[in-house]
């Protein structure tokens, strides 16, 4: 028996490496499937400038689609991420204007307290609703989605909010336009967040909880998991994921208006199944994510970049190009 | 003075910068109309889309009203319902956007969206004479064909030249990704036309974060307070602007009320000029206490 | 036994399998199976835990294509292009594991893929009383418009049964039917199957109880490792010898000599305890060192009773551990305290399917296994390592995950998952569901250390022989209550039945007789 | 024995009876708690007059959200129903306007055929995508949403598209504003639609099938049941319901444009699962969603009738109603 096992093992090996690349590796064959495709069309495309100014233009989508896949992995879904980052937004700017702290930079590092706050926060609102209430997320989450953004348009009374301070401003943009070792801020902020989201999904006991929980309630209950805790932190994981793309966010144009963050939500949720992660749950894929985010953006940027269709039908070009690629990556998944 | 008139203001959600300025201006109005006569009682209602202003209206007129003020989401779609406000003899004010059976409005205080895409045009035809420009519209509906329109047939047979247009959905955020983009394909951009203020902010972001010199100029349009402050301030990125302030819903309400308080009955056609704001008279449209 | 051999005809087997192989990607698991079905036989296959039944019969009624081999029905090779093509060909499996729709009554489900109809709508009322006498004649009495998803593992196995025999069928194959039925059930399906077989019908038939196998099969084949070792007649063939070819080994006793391991200290009490639905005013004490069992028909409530005390279920009521009052909100609570349930559905609420062993196997105690946040995957594997030898886990490759385990190596993973929290009181309900008799002996002989080492253990089984073979006392529920206790010699089937029925044996025999 | 199975089957029978009521009943009791808010907030809302244009309008989404059971009992999820309505609404009236034949009834008559005809191919390619592409339906539906939607804007030249002969217009009018018997036209267009929804769903065997899909998709694959077959169905019916709502909705507003059916998908999907069905698939309930659809359409009816609360902060309340709304129904629920 003992031999038996040695020898399948070792083979066990091999076969394990087959299908981890195919599975793992396959939203990055439809990524570079694109990265042709936009080749193709605009040389340009291939710059160092463009690229890099898309990835950090996917910086929000893809901070907050990894929190977005500790939602879903765990059986959730969040539909309420866009407008709780016009919130955030909101809240951080009005914080941040009150100028209550002396000294720039600690008043900008309360700001960004403020935000995580504010963002764990409206994250346990849809936790607790959703599992004390035991309500189906997807209307929990329509429902804090209209909050949300109902309270961000009273905010800022129909308008937008603006940073006020121009100094404050300058030291904050950087944020998103600074450049650190040759890649810009935000693009070190995903890599950060997809560690560490990695880190929290696979090396700790909660992220096996997760996982559990998303793959089947019963057993995690059975287990002793306490699934209603583990839901509620998965939500509160995806409302400080929403902060920290608030804080990459700012920056860039110092405003919330009543259009920030606008599908986001959908977004989010693209990024995360066409990175690898079932919308049914027990499985997270937070670098397929990162993946899909970029994906994403590079379709929009593509779209731009083209000459070929005209503007009214590029959504319908964004459609069919985001099915292909799914299509492409379930084809490469399958091929086993 | 004390007579009661009930009037209903039906107009779109607050939801990108200028919306919310028409609310805004409206809930203001009100306000002040409401304590100018004593009798009169205004009710605002906001409506996310058209087949909801429908919905609206229904469910203001069966509350009674004697007039409607309202700034459709779309002419075509909401003549009907209104042509059925109209029939239950309400008086009905028409803003910004033209019924396509005008029988029905008694009022019409038009903004006029052909005009604002043309001044911008006139002014970058004289302005610059030969160039190349391009485009950032708002979202597919036909205050923007308007707008196009206005812009395209201003610019016809001259100099300038459109390299692209692309939608960017009135959001400043859409609007830096696409000036991005832009900076990307074009190598020399001369100057950028955006159908509103809101998406020029995003715009200026871009072209600032590129470090690009090679723009001349923004036009955007609306009068959004920042962007007159710019023109006020002489910033030679945003020499001028377009007026089409959100504030034309007041002075509907305004003229509608007139109509019942004051002996001279108001009827006909009201259009708003798309007034071009040059640093010269800028700080006669910079509201800072305004939220757009 | 059945002695009827001599009504079997010489004619064409109706089911061959002609040197037929499968392998899962590289493992193969079973090699050059040879086998012969003839009309009106029953043909028992029986073997260990993943010695490949499953597998062979999944082969057999078109749900696997082979690597290598054929199958023949009627002397002509086929291939199948799926399940459903099989059962045309009127060969029907009844899985090992459940297979229905959870949202879905018992006669949607008996029915499904084949409603009958009436114009163009389906014909409920009819549905609805062809699936009662279905289910009736296999001894059991179930409302057909109850939603599975309500109902116990055993009664869904006899709705999986009736479904399967609502086909026209000419083979029936049967992957462990009796796993969870308790002798009333057993013995009701094995005469449905007497009846099959008189009608020409041809069955195969896989089970770990060997007396069964003994009384209703014609011939036996056993499997080992994926290999055929070989097809007998039954009358040839004793238990102790077909246990002997299974194992490879001599297979002398099952249970572990009884040893009185328990003491006089209680260490857990339960006192008027109230399960709402399920059971009521239980009151029992389990002292250390004992095995405590728990006899039962299905749906008496034992499950629910002890779920409810270890704080799965809603539920008030008394309980002390070692002499002190406790509240168990939620299982974590009683886990902490020294307590733990093994799950009899082990699928549905003991094992995640989708995730490999390791996974599983530390689900429940992560917090040994990790360093700060961090979880050490190599003590992880270690002690999966450990698992697998201390368990006799039979998985050919470490990377499997918990679905693709054989039955009864999912619940050895069970038992090692929940071992990890090293408790004090263990409360296994329904233990060697699906075992082999191999493993069997090592569960008991385990149960029985457990005692030796201080421990109490808890047993809820249906079967009885194994209930009276470990246990020092066995209490008996019927109807949400706990109707009796017996010890020593008084451990005996009839008086368990006799409790567990409400009525003298002979009048239980002449009912499920009455009934089928 | 006997004995006790008597009583535990009577217990059995009680308990279904119990069941029955409380889950079928809990959307209507949480309607019911709605008209109590309503007659609260402005006694106008109980008149005869206003509850039949409340329950008029609230035909569309009800029509879709019929269609919307169906999908997502068998487990599906369409995205894109919104944009296929302004889709086919478009096409209708573009095939109207062209005036291709003679007699304005036969051309009517012709554009509603026009119409389900598009509806259905428009299902027809979601459900093949899906079933053929095995792609998640969240991301197929979110890309032919986007399609549908762009490819109505370029129809409509980023404008309207509106019904030219006032005639026809006329006509076609009262298919909306009508009464027969006392009840609008769209009200007994929901009920007919009802009844072959419920007719379909629960006393034929493809309705059967349906939740066989949605419960669990192998064992309906074991049963012989076509799955792809199926699940592709739902999807032609979900595409078939837009038009019929399409139908109801020319008529009322005479154009399409290319805001049509924004967001109707989400309150198709509000509908449905307010009205009991849950996302997961394997209950439908034709009544509840109904009920649920006429419960989105009368809170917005609530909000334009009372003057309590800011215009911006409508949403939040409406959001709100919608989760206490639910969270009623629930509790009614398990109270078992
Ligand atoms: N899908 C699969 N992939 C890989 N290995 C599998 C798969 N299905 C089964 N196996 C392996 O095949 C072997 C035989 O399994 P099978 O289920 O046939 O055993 P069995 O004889 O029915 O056992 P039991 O008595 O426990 O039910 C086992 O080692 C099992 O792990
Ligand atoms: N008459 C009945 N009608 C409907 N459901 C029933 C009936 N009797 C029992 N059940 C269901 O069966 C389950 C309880 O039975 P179960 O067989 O688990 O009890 P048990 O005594 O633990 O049985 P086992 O002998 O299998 O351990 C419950 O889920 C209950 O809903
Ligand atoms: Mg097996
Ligand atoms: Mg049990």
């Amino acid at each position: 028996m003992s031999d038996t096992k040695t020898i399948t093992d070792t083979r066990g090996f091999g076969r394990k490496l087959a299908d981890l690349d195919k599975t793992a590796v396959a939203p990055f064959l439809a990524l570079a499937a694109l990265f042709v495709l936009g080749a193709l069309v605009n040389p340009n495309f291939l710059s160092i400038d463009n690229l890099l100014n898309v990835l950090t233009r996917s910086s929000f989508i893809a901070i907050i689609a990894i929190g977005a896949t500790f939602v879903i992995s765990a059986g959730g879904l969040d539909l309420s991420v866009g407008s709780m980052a016009a919130l955030v937004a909101g809240i951080m700017i009005l914080f941040l204007n009150s100028a209550s702290i002396d000294g720039d930079v600690l008043m900008l590092a309360a700001g960004v307290a403020v935000a995580i706050g504010v963002g764990a926060l409206a994250g346990l609102l849809n936790g607790a609703v959703i599992t004390i209430g035991k309500i189906e997320p997807f209307i929990v989450t329509l429902g804090t989605m209209a909050i949300f953004r109902s309270v961000t348009v009273w905010l800022a009374d129909g308008g937008s909010i603006a940073m006020k301070s121009i100094a404050m401003r300058n030291m904050f943009r950087p944020v998103y336009t600074g450049v650190f070792l040759g890649l810009p801020i935000p693009v070190w902020i995903i890599i950060a967040a997809g560690l560490l989201g990695a880190f929290i999904l696979y090396k700790t006991s909660f992220g096996r909880h997760v996982i559990a929980v998303g793959s089947n309630e019963d057993v995690a209950k059975y287990s002793g998991i306490h699934v209603n805790r583990v839901r509620a932190m998965t939500y509160i994981i995806q409302g400080i994921c929403v902060a920290i793309a608030v804080v990459v966010y700012v920056p860039r144009l110092g405003a919330a208006t009543t259009t920030t963050g606008m599908l986001w939500e959908l977004q989010a949720i693209t990024a995360v199944v066409i990175g690898g992660t079932a919308l049914r749950g027990g499985v997270g894929r937070i670098w397929g994510t990162i993946c899909g985010a970029f994906m994403l953006e590079i379709v929009g940027n593509i779209m731009v970049l083209s000459n070929i269709v005209s503007e009214y039908l590029i959504g319908a070009v964004q459609g069919t190009i985001i099915i292909i690629a799914m299509l492409v990556q379930r084809t490469l998944q399958k091929k086993k | 003075q004390d007579k009661e008139v009930n009037i209903a203001v039906s107009i779109p959600a607050a939801d990108h910068g200028w919306t919310g300025g028409v609310v805004y201006h409206a809930e203001r109005a009100a306000k002040l109309l409401e304590t100018a006569h004593p009798g009169l009682k205004i009710t605002i209602k906001t409506s996310p889309d058209g087949a909801s202003q429908a919905n609206a209206l229904e469910d203001l007129t069966t509350q009674g009203i004697d007039a409607l003020v309202t700034l459709p989401h779309n002419s075509d779609e909401l003549t009907d319902p209104l042509r059925q406000v109209k029939e239950k003899g309400v008086f009905v004010t028409v803003v910004d956007r033209a019924l396509s059976d005008p029988t029905i409005q008694d009022l019409y205080v038009a903004g006029n969206n052909p005009e604002l895409g043309r001044v911008a045009g006139e002014y970058l035809k004289n302005t610059l004479k030969t160039g190349d420009v391009v485009v950032i519209r708002g979202l597919p509906i036909v205050i923007d064909e308007e707008r196009q329109k206005g812009f395209d047939d201003a610019i016809a047979g001259s100099g300038i030249k459109v390299l692209d247009k692309q939608f960017g959905n009135w959001s400043r955020d859409d609007a830096f990704k696409i000036m991005q983009d832009y900076l990307t394909k074009f190598p020399k951009i001369d100057a950028v036309w955006c159908q509103d203020d809101d998406m020029a902010v995003g715009v200026l972001e871009a072209i600032s974060q590129a470090k690009r010199t090679d723009i001349k100029m923004v036009i955007g349009g609306a009068g959004m307070k920042d962007m007159i402050k710019r023109v006020a301030d002489g910033d030679a990125m945003t020499p001028i602007n377009v007026l089409y302030p959100p504030s034309m819903i007041a002075t509907a309400m305004e003229l509608t009320v007139a109509n019942f308080y004051d002996q001279v009955p108001v009827r006909g056609k009201y259009i708003l000029d798309a007034t071009l704001v040059t640093k010269e008279n800028a700080k006669e449209f910079y509201f800072p206490d305004s939220p757009f | 036994m059945s002695g009827n051999q001599t009504t079997r005809p010489a004619t064409v087997p109706v089911l061959e399998a002609r040197g037929i192989a499968k392998a899962f990607g590289p493992v193969e698991v079973l090699t050059d199976i040879s086998l012969t079905i003839m009309p009106g036989e029953v043909h028992a296959i029986i073997g260990e835990n993943g010695a490949g039944k499953s597998t062979l019969m999944k082969l057999l009624s078109g749900h696997l294509k082979p690597t290598r081999g054929t199958v023949a029905i009627d002397g002509e090779p086929v291939t199948f292009a799926g399940p459903v093509d099989a059962e045309h060909r009127g060969l029907v499996l009844v899985h090992q594991e459940i297979l229905l729709a959870p949202d879905l009554t018992v006669a949607q489900n008996i029915f499904m893929g084949r409603e009958l109809k009436r114009g163009l709508m389906v014909n409920d009322r009819e549905m609805n009383r062809q699936s009662a006498e279905a289910v009736q004649s296999l001894g059991a009495d179930i409302d057909p418009t109850t939603q599975i998803s309500r109902l116990s593992i055993a009664r869904r196995q006899l709705v999986q049964i009736a479904r399967a025999l609502q086909v026209p069928h000419r083979v029936v194959i049967f992957d462990e039917p009796t796993a969870s039925l308790t002798p009333f059930e057993t013995e009701a399906l094995l005469k449905v199957i007497r009846d099959l077989r008189d009608k020409g019908v041809a069955i195969l038939y896989i089970s770990h109880r060997l007396p069964e196998v003994g009384a209703i099969a014609d011939r036996i084949t056993v499997l080992r490792d994926g290999k055929l070792v070989a097809t007998r007649e039954a009358s040839q063939l004793q238990p102790v010898d077909m246990a002997r070819l299974m194992v490879g080994r001599d297979m002398s006793k099952l249970y572990p000599e009884r040893e009185d391991t328990a003491s006089r200290q209680n260490v857990l009490e339960v006192a008027n305890f109230n399960v709402p639905g399920y059971a009521r005013d239980a009151s029992f004490n389990l002292r250390k060192g004992e095995i405590l069992g728990f006899a039962g028909l299905i749906g008496a409530g034992r499950t629910e009773l002890l779920e409810g005390i270890v704080g799965l279920r809603t539920a008030h009521g008394e309980v002390k551990l070692n002499g002190k009052p406790v509240t168990f909100h939620t299982v974590r609570d009683s886990m902490a305290a020294g307590i733990v349930y093994l799950s009899e559905d082990r699928k549905g609420k003991g094992l995640l399917l989708s995730q490999d062993l390791r996974t599983n196997l530390t689900l429940a105690t992560l917090e040994k296994f990790t360093r700060g946040p961090l979880i050490e995957r190599r003590r992880e594997d270690a002690s999966l390592d450990k698992a697998v030898s201390d368990f006799d886990i039979r998985a050919r490759r470490r990377d499997l995950l918990a679905g693709q385990l054989s039955g009864g190596n999912q619940q050895k993973l069970l038992l090692a998952k929940m071992m990890l929290l090293e408790p004090s009181i263990v409360i296994i309900d329904e233990p060697t569901r699906g075992i082999d008799i191999g493993t069997k002996e090592q569960i008991y002989k385990f149960i029985a250390d457990l005692a030796k080492a201080g421990k109490s253990v808890i047993v809820i089984s249906s079967e009885m022989q194994e209930l009276i073979g470990i246990c020092h006392r066995i209490l008996v529920m019927r109807s949400a209550r706990i109707v009796g206790e017996v010890t020593g010699d008084a451990m005996t089937e009839d008086e368990i039945v006799v409790y567990a029925t409400g009525v003298k044996i002979n009048e239980a025999e002449l009912y499920s007789a009455g009934n089928a």
